[in-house]
């Protein structure tokens, strides 16, 4: 019988801050690191007994070999509060890896384009990544949007394809969102879009997508409870009747984070 | 150790141990079986089920507070006829009992899943009349002693089943409910369900929930509950189900000394999914420390000072 | 910064700002007074007081419980004329509102409290007619409607002063006993008191508390206050002071967003005596970098999602 | 004016375990350093936000110049467990000095017994070194009882006079508790008791002080929430009606720890 998944204690290889409020967390978690999939995310718990509920964090990178996760996140709360003060050889716990992940598959022979907003940028590294190592698409690029010209994690993406950036006080790249840049240079028919990042942006890529008739991912956020699917805490409303729930209602942590951009209802 | 130590009966029906999920909160046990041994588990009590698919409020459904959560998730549910098809058989590869947990907007509504469920291989029923996140029925049922036996008198008579009635705490007296389920027929308690609350985003003056109010539950409400099992096994002499807030061993087995036979565990799950085998483990380790022939034996057995 | 920003009214008394003591947290301020200044205190709500002095329960009379606690002092008081004598003197030597809380088994014996506070400088009275720790009278006055209409009405016939009206949360619907508060003429209202609970030592199979049960407070009923309060503001018009868990000045903004026109804190002195003055300074700064001109702008503003 | 009291933040020296489940810390608090006396007790707070309520704590060593304050306490639940996991330049915050302290003015020309019981031996310790540094008394007896033959901090008791150990189980000193201790050597009319151990055996010197006529105090332990006398949840009951209460209720956190033996019901 294959052992039961369970709350992993994790060890703090290093933390720092990239940009102002974000933090890069290496965390070394053996388990988890071996069955995480680009996209997929971990739930971490706070020390606090008063915060009972685990925060959602996209796995940012994945180190299989090193056995460890990479977790970029902005402070925005008591919880990530708590874990920004994390240090080398602390302990936290979490359970992971949670959700579906990026169809790679999807991308075979195609030309991937990855747009993140903001902090959901993070998990479109991984992504670029491993869709780079395997070979299977023809082409990456990233259109990446900041709040300014502080484009943390920029740099990394340039290592798989172009990257071209947006910011909304156009201090550096297009002025403006990831949209700006798309509606400048179309992605054609052969493209894949791999999406993460406010709902805002994931809805205006979402109807981009459908004018333009291109196959298009998104990853989702919503409140979780259970993280696993159990709760029905954070679903999304679906354009079909889905089979779980019979109802047009997937379950975020487990039916996503990452959905066919046609198959929501944003 | 005594094999049985942790063995109980309820209305007849026989538990490996006094340990069940909380309704709502275990689904029907698919997603955590990746987590937890199910067959380790006094009882899985499902989530909510009604006649027809419900789909529940709209979100966010969920907010922490301290030491516990609201929720609000409305009883989404894929209505009886997939339950039965497919949580069911799901259920019946383990060996545990299964409870199922009903609800509905009218008493016609729950008679229909009583009524489907008459020839089902499930071990009881647990009648949610307290989810006060259904703004048609549930909460009028739960509220009122008048409508708590009749409707419980109703379902006895079509359940073939023994009968859990579900009690909200939201109410001046929680042994006039009781009293009346008990009067109704009523085989066993389930108690408490969530205590209502809000809360505000003060940056976006918003409710947090889309529904506005939601169900506390968690640690937070663990002294209320308490409380409540303690009134209910002064006032009936049905056994009581006792949940709410509990994280760990002790916390089941305050419940316990307060007048339950058994415990269900909920929000604690969402912390750490092994919490139920854990409460096994430390009451099997209080019952021999204790030098207990069995663990009914502290059920309501809590002393003046 | 407008100095007037945090000013409030409550029936027609002003305060400097809404941020208030809760009754028995805090006596009558003289060992608060030693960690802050009560001229930064919207007003200082003493300790119950009876017309004779009050023994209160036996020890223990306070538990912990998770982000709470739970306590049955049992209205331990000096009695009116020591409180006359001493508490009400020392408050005046400080530029706060004085608002007396009182208590009694019987209409009578707060009939007799309210009537000694006549003449006596104190601005408000805060009839508690919920206290759960007090067999005899308390807990049925605040539980019944026509018993809350009945005593107000008496209290507000005798009183001098503005009355407000302290309401119990363990009520299956809170409006409706805020309604009577209203019909029978209250200024005002106080909510929530306490939340009855339990707690039980399962190594001893003891009741932890002497008094068996005692009022949960603190933040875990944070999210119980703040429905109630929200609630009771869209049943009646009289002005609202909200208490229950408040720690932060997030909290206490939550409440006003409810719908309180001010707000105390209890339990979170305990953690922090320096916690009502931190409310202060956050209300200040959530006021101007939202643009309030006064704080009372936000009283009941939250909107829906 | 006076500065006001204040939750203080004190940064722990050292700690270390002195016997099974037996903490010895020491911090550095200067502000509450300067303000204590033997007999009071500090307030600790745990860093778990779901515990609000703080921890009564003798103080069993000052240290004015370093500022610093040692604390004695036993493991007896989750708090104490988390204070035990403290190292050394971690923080944890408390409020003190509280209560009133032993009277050592009391003890003016005459013999002093300090009786200890268990986790009431450390309390003594500072009123041991006090009333010894100060001259104030004619001699200083120790009368520790323990649950068995580690006689933690007796040796630290041995600078300020003779010490009489009691154990339990018998494996050091006399068998038995600290009254078996007293009914060989029974103080003479010129002694004063000072007393902290639990409640059982204060019952017990108390009616012991009663029969032999000797002037005896006792330090009271009882459940606190405020811990500076507004809440009215720690009192004791007394022979008399007290001043403060017009009821026969003292308040433990500050009309104590420290009573007279006639003024308190046990
Ligand atoms: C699938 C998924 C992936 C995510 N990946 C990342 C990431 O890689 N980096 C990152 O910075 N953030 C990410 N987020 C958002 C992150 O979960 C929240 O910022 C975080 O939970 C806030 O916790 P807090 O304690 O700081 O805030 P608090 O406001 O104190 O949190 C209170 C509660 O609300 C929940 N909550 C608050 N904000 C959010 C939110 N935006 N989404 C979901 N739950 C929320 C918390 O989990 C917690 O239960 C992700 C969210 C989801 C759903
Ligand atoms: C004046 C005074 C001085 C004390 N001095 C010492 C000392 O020097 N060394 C030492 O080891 N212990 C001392 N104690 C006892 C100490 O306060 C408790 O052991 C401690 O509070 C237990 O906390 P916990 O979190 O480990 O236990 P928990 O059981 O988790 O505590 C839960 C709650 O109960 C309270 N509580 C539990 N036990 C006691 C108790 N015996 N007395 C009062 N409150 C209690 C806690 O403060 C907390 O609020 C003293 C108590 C008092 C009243
Ligand atoms: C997310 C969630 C969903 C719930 N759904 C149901 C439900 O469908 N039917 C029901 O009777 N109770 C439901 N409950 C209430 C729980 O079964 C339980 O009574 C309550 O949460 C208290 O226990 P806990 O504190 O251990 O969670 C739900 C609770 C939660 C947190
Ligand atoms: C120790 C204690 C004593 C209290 N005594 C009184 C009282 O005498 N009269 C009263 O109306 N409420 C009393 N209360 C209730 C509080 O005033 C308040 O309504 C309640 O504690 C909720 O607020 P909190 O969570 O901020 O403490 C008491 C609460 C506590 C914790
Ligand atoms: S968080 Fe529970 S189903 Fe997604
Ligand atoms: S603990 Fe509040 S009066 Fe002593």
């Amino acid at each position: 019988m294959k052992d039961k998944k369970r709350r992993l204690t994790a060890a703090v290889v290093e933390q720092k801050e990239i940009a102002s409020g974000i933090f890069d967390l290496c965390l070394h978690v053996p388990e988890a690191a071996a069955e995480a999939h680009p996209g997929q995310f971990a739930d971490l718990f706070c020390r606090d007994g008063s915060r009972l509920l685990p925060r959602p964090i996209s796995i940012a990178g994945i180190d299989r070999e090193k056995g460890t996760l990479r977790l970029v996140y902005r402070i925005s709360g008591a919880g990530t509060a708590a874990f920004s003060g994390l240090h080398s050889g602390e302990a936290i716990d979490l359970i992971g890896p949670l959700g579906n992940g990026y169809p790679l598959d999807e991308a075979r022979g195609r030309k991937v384009w990855l747009i993140g907003g903001g902090i959901g940028i993070p998990p479109l590294l991984e992504t670029a990544k491993e869709l780079s190592q395997s070979g299977v698409c023809s082409k990456i690029t990233s259109v990446l949007g900041y709040r300014d010209k502080n484009l943390f994690l920029a740099d990394e993406f340039e290592a798989f394809g172009e990257v071209l950036p947006a910011t909304e006080d156009g201090s550096a790249g297009t002025k403006g969102t990831v949209l700006d840049v798309l509606k400048r240079c179309i992605p054609d028919q052969d493209s894949i879009l791999f999406a993460c990042g406010p709902t805002p942006m994931l809805r205006a890529l979402q109807t981009f997508a459908a004018e333009q008739d291109l196959s298009c991912w998104l990853s989702l956020e919503e409140r979780m409870a259970c993280g696993i699917g159990a709760c029905l805490a954070c679903v999304c409303r679906t354009s079909e009747t889905d089979d779980h729930s019979k109802v047009k209602n997937a379950r975020v942590c487990k039916d996503g984070p990452v959905f066919r951009a046609e198959d929501v209802v944003l | 150790m005594n094999k049985d130590i942790l063995s109980i009966n309820i209305a007849g029906v026989e538990f490996r141990n006094p340990v069940m999920t909380a309704s709502g909160t275990f689904g029907s046990g698919m997603e955590y079986s990746e987590y937890i041994d199910l067959n380790a588990l006094g009882a899985v009590v499902t989530k909510g089920v009604a006649d027809v698919p419900w789909e529940g409020n709209a979100v966010p459904r969920v907010a922490e507070t301290p030491s516990g959560m609201l929720n609000a998730i409305g009883l989404q549910n894929p209505g009886i006829d997939t339950f039965i098809e497919r949580d069911i058989p799901f259920l019946k590869q383990f060996d545990t009992k299964i409870i199922v947990n009903v609800c509905g907007h009218t008493e016609e509504e729950y008679l229909r899943v009583v009524e489907r469920l008459k020839d089902q291989p499930v071990d009881m029923l647990e009648i949610n009349i307290s989810c006060p996140n259904v703004r048609e029925g549930g909460i009028s049922f739960g509220q009122d002693p008048h409508g708590v036996e009749s409707i419980t008198r109703k379902i006895k008579e079509t359940a073939s089943q023994p009968v859990i009635m579900k009690l909200s705490p939201n109410v001046t007296d929680i042994t006039e409910i009781a009293r009346a389920a008990e009067a109704g027929g009523a085989d066993a308690l389930s108690l408490i369900n969530t205590i209502t609350g809000m809360k505000i985003d003060v940056r976006t003056r918003r409710f947090l929930l889309a529904n506005r109010t939601g169900g506390l539950s968690g640690p937070a409400i663990h002294p209320v509950a308490v409380r409540m099992v303690w009134q209910c096994a002064q006032a009936v002499r049905i056994p009581i189900i006792g949940m709410g807030g509990v994280q760990s061993a002790e916390d089941a087995l305050e419940l316990m000394l307060a007048g339950a036979s058994a415990v269900a565990v909920g929000t604690a799950l969402f912390a750490d999914p092994a919490v139920p085998l854990k409460i096994v483990k430390g009451m099997e380790a209080y019952a021999e420390e204790q030098g207990l022939v069995n663990i009914s034996e502290i059920t309501g057995a809590v002393k003046e000072r």
